[in-house]
């Protein structure tokens, strides 16, 4: 068994971090890692004493707040009790903006993807956007997106109380700053050099000279990611938490997906 | 000979907006495969609450549609849905991009009988920006500038769902799954299959009551066991990951899904 | 000593937006009769979701209420609100004066997070005329004239309701009264008393979970047996039409009123 | 037992005819005799083939088609799923003006009735709104009514899909012809005159010459009232259908309020 953090897991931990002080986490259908993050999150409030932390699972039967059908999701945001939300993103580009809907000129795209999903209005409400997208390489971070499913930013006089908060890669977690606004490099995880992250992103980021390591979890939040937070996993996202425990075991490749 | 889902099919005309639930809300596939089946209702415009999975696929793989609003089409699990993406990239259907609340909202001013809801959020996204039909005005109740997306009302011709029961009355229950009562009562025909009929009356008991759409909102009801299949049916089945899987690789050229759609009678599903 | 009713009167502070439910919904008069006793909630704006009974004159003859939004109030079957009226007449209130689904419009506009809610009907009453916050606009998405009245999001402080029972959790179950839940979703706070706390988790169940309004949405709960008393309680208990006609009777004088008052004590009646 | 009709069943009869060819009627919550009509017209649509009629009284458990709170009922108006409703009202004009709220000068008025509920919607939304009330009086009757709970008519830009259709008093029934504006009186019920109505009447009306007197209802359709019609109406307004069944077999007053 790996003593140290693997890659997955000092995904999940920087998501704990990024969530911390948060009451109400909403998490997509598909997202094990987000999921595990706010489990994380949610057992390191509950031995702080910190308020409870309640994550919604959407499409999940046992982490579903909700009685009022699929809109109810979009109001509870807008009545400001979401805190936090994942957006992924087939483009991000560093203004914060994302792309859900496809490459090339609209309407007739050379690749489509789903669609904008609710990001157009949650961008908007949820105070904690947290862009998370594994793959990090230029066709992802691009410099500018082909199709704005949600904007990064907004002017001065339109309604807006959330945004992007963070963007974290399967390379590192920057801090996205609205004033600038821009991405800046908080953290390179273990093994990136900042070379290689500008390589591999087509826009601007603002960056120390040295920017630090992502830090790895003390050892009883590792136990606590390893214990509790695994087996809540695996009720909901069962492949995913075996997964995971393999690659803790060093029984399969510990790489993730770049 | 003429069943029961061909006499809600029929209710089906060309050129009809048609109301669909998103893939885990109880989409209607026995109904949707004998649309197909039958091929008269043609040049939909489908309105997908507030996203579509299988069924847009399927139907749009058919040729019978003109044009889809939606939020997202996909096949969840099973990655991206081929007869779309390849409709959308040829041109072949108009795409009316929008956001999940802004399709609740459009069908919510249907509720309501007034022509518009306003809309937070939206503005400087390109989903706003190619929608034509959208407004943006100057907030008239705020004193300084605000400016706000209104999505006009949705009016579906008819809705169709499935749902695991109806009674008698014709009242079906729908749970917490209150979207689908949206997409009645913004629709001028709802058209339910359902997996079973019982003889309790589910609005003579306040439990049963809060869960059930009212027969007042219901056109027609078909019995249709396992209709949701192969996605799932929240409380009583799960989606069957396989076929969804199997139908995604078959569907990635239009001699695949023809093939499958020939080679696959979802009605005697197991 | 302070007990839970204290506990759930103590979040209601002077000056604050009140929403109350209609007099079959679930009025929590035990917790009505509290904040009576305590008097430390003054100049109350009540919001009546859309009418108002018993507990919206007794709040008056109370002197507690400064302003009062509502379609009506009135004591049903046992005639009009005494003090209501007299109030009304005195000018000791002011009045907003409303029609039932202007008020549900201002509250689904704060649910949906938008400034205004438009509405059809209105134009040419005079519920409209001295409504200087509801706003009349020519419909933006019209070729033609056509004038719509906008009604601003009403937005409560607190909400306050009685229910058969919650769980353990803090769920409330509220049945096919869902404009419980929309008044929950608006409004800052929401303070329940209920019949009974039970231990089955009402969302583990999708038949109950139907009918609940999630705890998430539920700021604090209290016990209090036959808590809507003289009113009723759907599904639970009758209304006590000889306490009601009894209240109308003594209160037509604020003498009369203050003696029902002083020698009723709803929470230990039968 | 009165083999003729008594003056309350011809108001009930009255409203049977008015709600002719409606398929969902919504009958307020104290409201026996438009509900006993509704009643009547059900019984009869289905003695003759017609579509079926829903009754909907609102408070009624039993009557109840709605599961959506109470906004549910103006929803299903203004989707045009109501056909008839009935209205009060302490004050009604001859331009079909309806005064819910009070008498005087608004606010502070020197009699405060409760208020508009929900007419300021449902007038513009059912097609057929019957006013009902049975005073005839001049201070009900009124030349124009002192506050607007809900106006008769519209200009021709404002939305209207509903408005007055009949107005029933415990004197008569008058039609309303909204190119007019005004009410025309289609009958006198049984022992009023032309004049007496004129007197207790503060609008001006139309009328034939010789008005026709309210037809009593044929001996089925009085055979349907006292049997069907008033056991179900029995399990809603148990008290109501005891009086009126007492005043059938001339054991209490027959006479109606006027």
């Amino acid at each position: 068994m790996s003593t140290s953090a693997i890659a997955r897991e000092i995904l999940i931990v920087s998501i704990a971090r990024l969530l911390r002080g948060t009451r109400h986490v909403a998490v997509g259908a598909a997202s094990p890692i987000p999921a595990a993050g706010a489990m994380l999150a949610r057992a390191l409030a509950e031995a702080t004493d910190e308020p409870r932390l309640r994550i919604s699972i959407l499409g999940s039967v046992e982490h579903n707040f909700f009685t009022n059908g699929s809109a109810e999701l979009f109001d509870c945001a807008g009545q400001g009790r979401i805190d936090a939300f994942f957006l992924g993103g087939g483009q991000i580009d560093g203004a914060g903006n994302v792309n859900l809907v496809g490459v090339g000129e609209y309407p007739e795209m050379k690749v489509r993807w789903p669609g904008s999903f609710g990001s157009a209005y949650l961008y908007f409400t949820i105070p904690r956007v947290i862009l998370f997208r594994e793959e990090h390489t230029p066709r992802v971070m691009v410099k500018s997106v082909d199709f704005i499913s949600a904007p990064g930013t907004s002017a001065p006089d339109v309604w807006r109380k959330g945004g992007p908060y963070a963007l974290l890669s399967g390379r590192g977690l920057f801090m996205f700053d609205k004033d600038k606004p821009g991405f800046r490099l908080e953290s390179l995880h273990s093994g990136q050099t900042l070379a290689e992250i500008r390589d591999a992103t087509g826009f601007e980021f603002g960056h120390d000279e040295n920017p630090p390591e992502t830090a790895p979890p003390d050892a009883p939040t590792l136990a606590l990611l390893r214990g509790r937070v695994l087996d809540e996993l695996h009720e909901t996202y069962p492949d995913f938490a075996a997964g995971l425990r393999a690659a803790i075991h060093g029984t399969e490749p510990q790489e993730i997906t770049r | 000979m003429q069943d029961d889902l061909d006499r809600l099919a029929a209710y089906v005309i060309s050129g009809m907006r048609v109301a669909v639930p998103v893939d885990y809300g109880g989409v209607p596939m026995a109904l949707t495969r004998r649309l197909i089946t039958r091929g008269e209702a043609r040049d939909l415009h489908l309105i997908c609450v507030p996203t579509g999975g299988l069924q847009v696929d399927m139907l749009i793989g058919a040729g019978l549609v003109a044009m889809v609003e939606t939020s997202a089409v996909s096949l969840g699990e099973a990655g991206g849905a081929p007869r779309f993406n390849n409709a959308v990239r040829s041109g072949e259907v108009r795409m009316l991009d929008a956001t999940c609340p802004a399709i609740h909202a459009g069908l919510l001013a249907a509720q309501k009988a007034v022509p518009f809801m306003p809309m937070r959020g939206l503005l400087g996204s390109d989903v706003q920006a190619y929608r034509e039909d959208w407004k943006v005005i100057d907030n008239p109740l705020a004193e300084d500038a605000d400016p706000i997306v209104l999505i006009p009302a949705i009016h579906p011709d008819v809705a169709v769902f499935h749902a695991p029961m109806a009674d008698r009355a014709g009242n079906v229950w729908i749970g917490r799954r209150r979207e689908l009562a949206a997409m009645a009562y913004a629709s001028g025909t709802t058209l339910v299959t359902v997996e079973r009929i019982v003889e309790t009356d589910f609005m003579a008991d306040e439990t049963t009551a809060a869960g059930t759409l009212p027969a007042l909102y219901v056109t027609d009801i078909a019995q249709a066991e396992r209709g949701a299949w192969p996605h799932g049916l929240w409380g009583t089945y799960d989606p069957d990951s396989a076929e969804l899987r199997r139908y995604a690789a078959a569907a990635r050229t239009a001699e695949g899904f023809a093939e499958y759609m020939a080679t696959t009678k979802g009605e005697t599903a197991p």
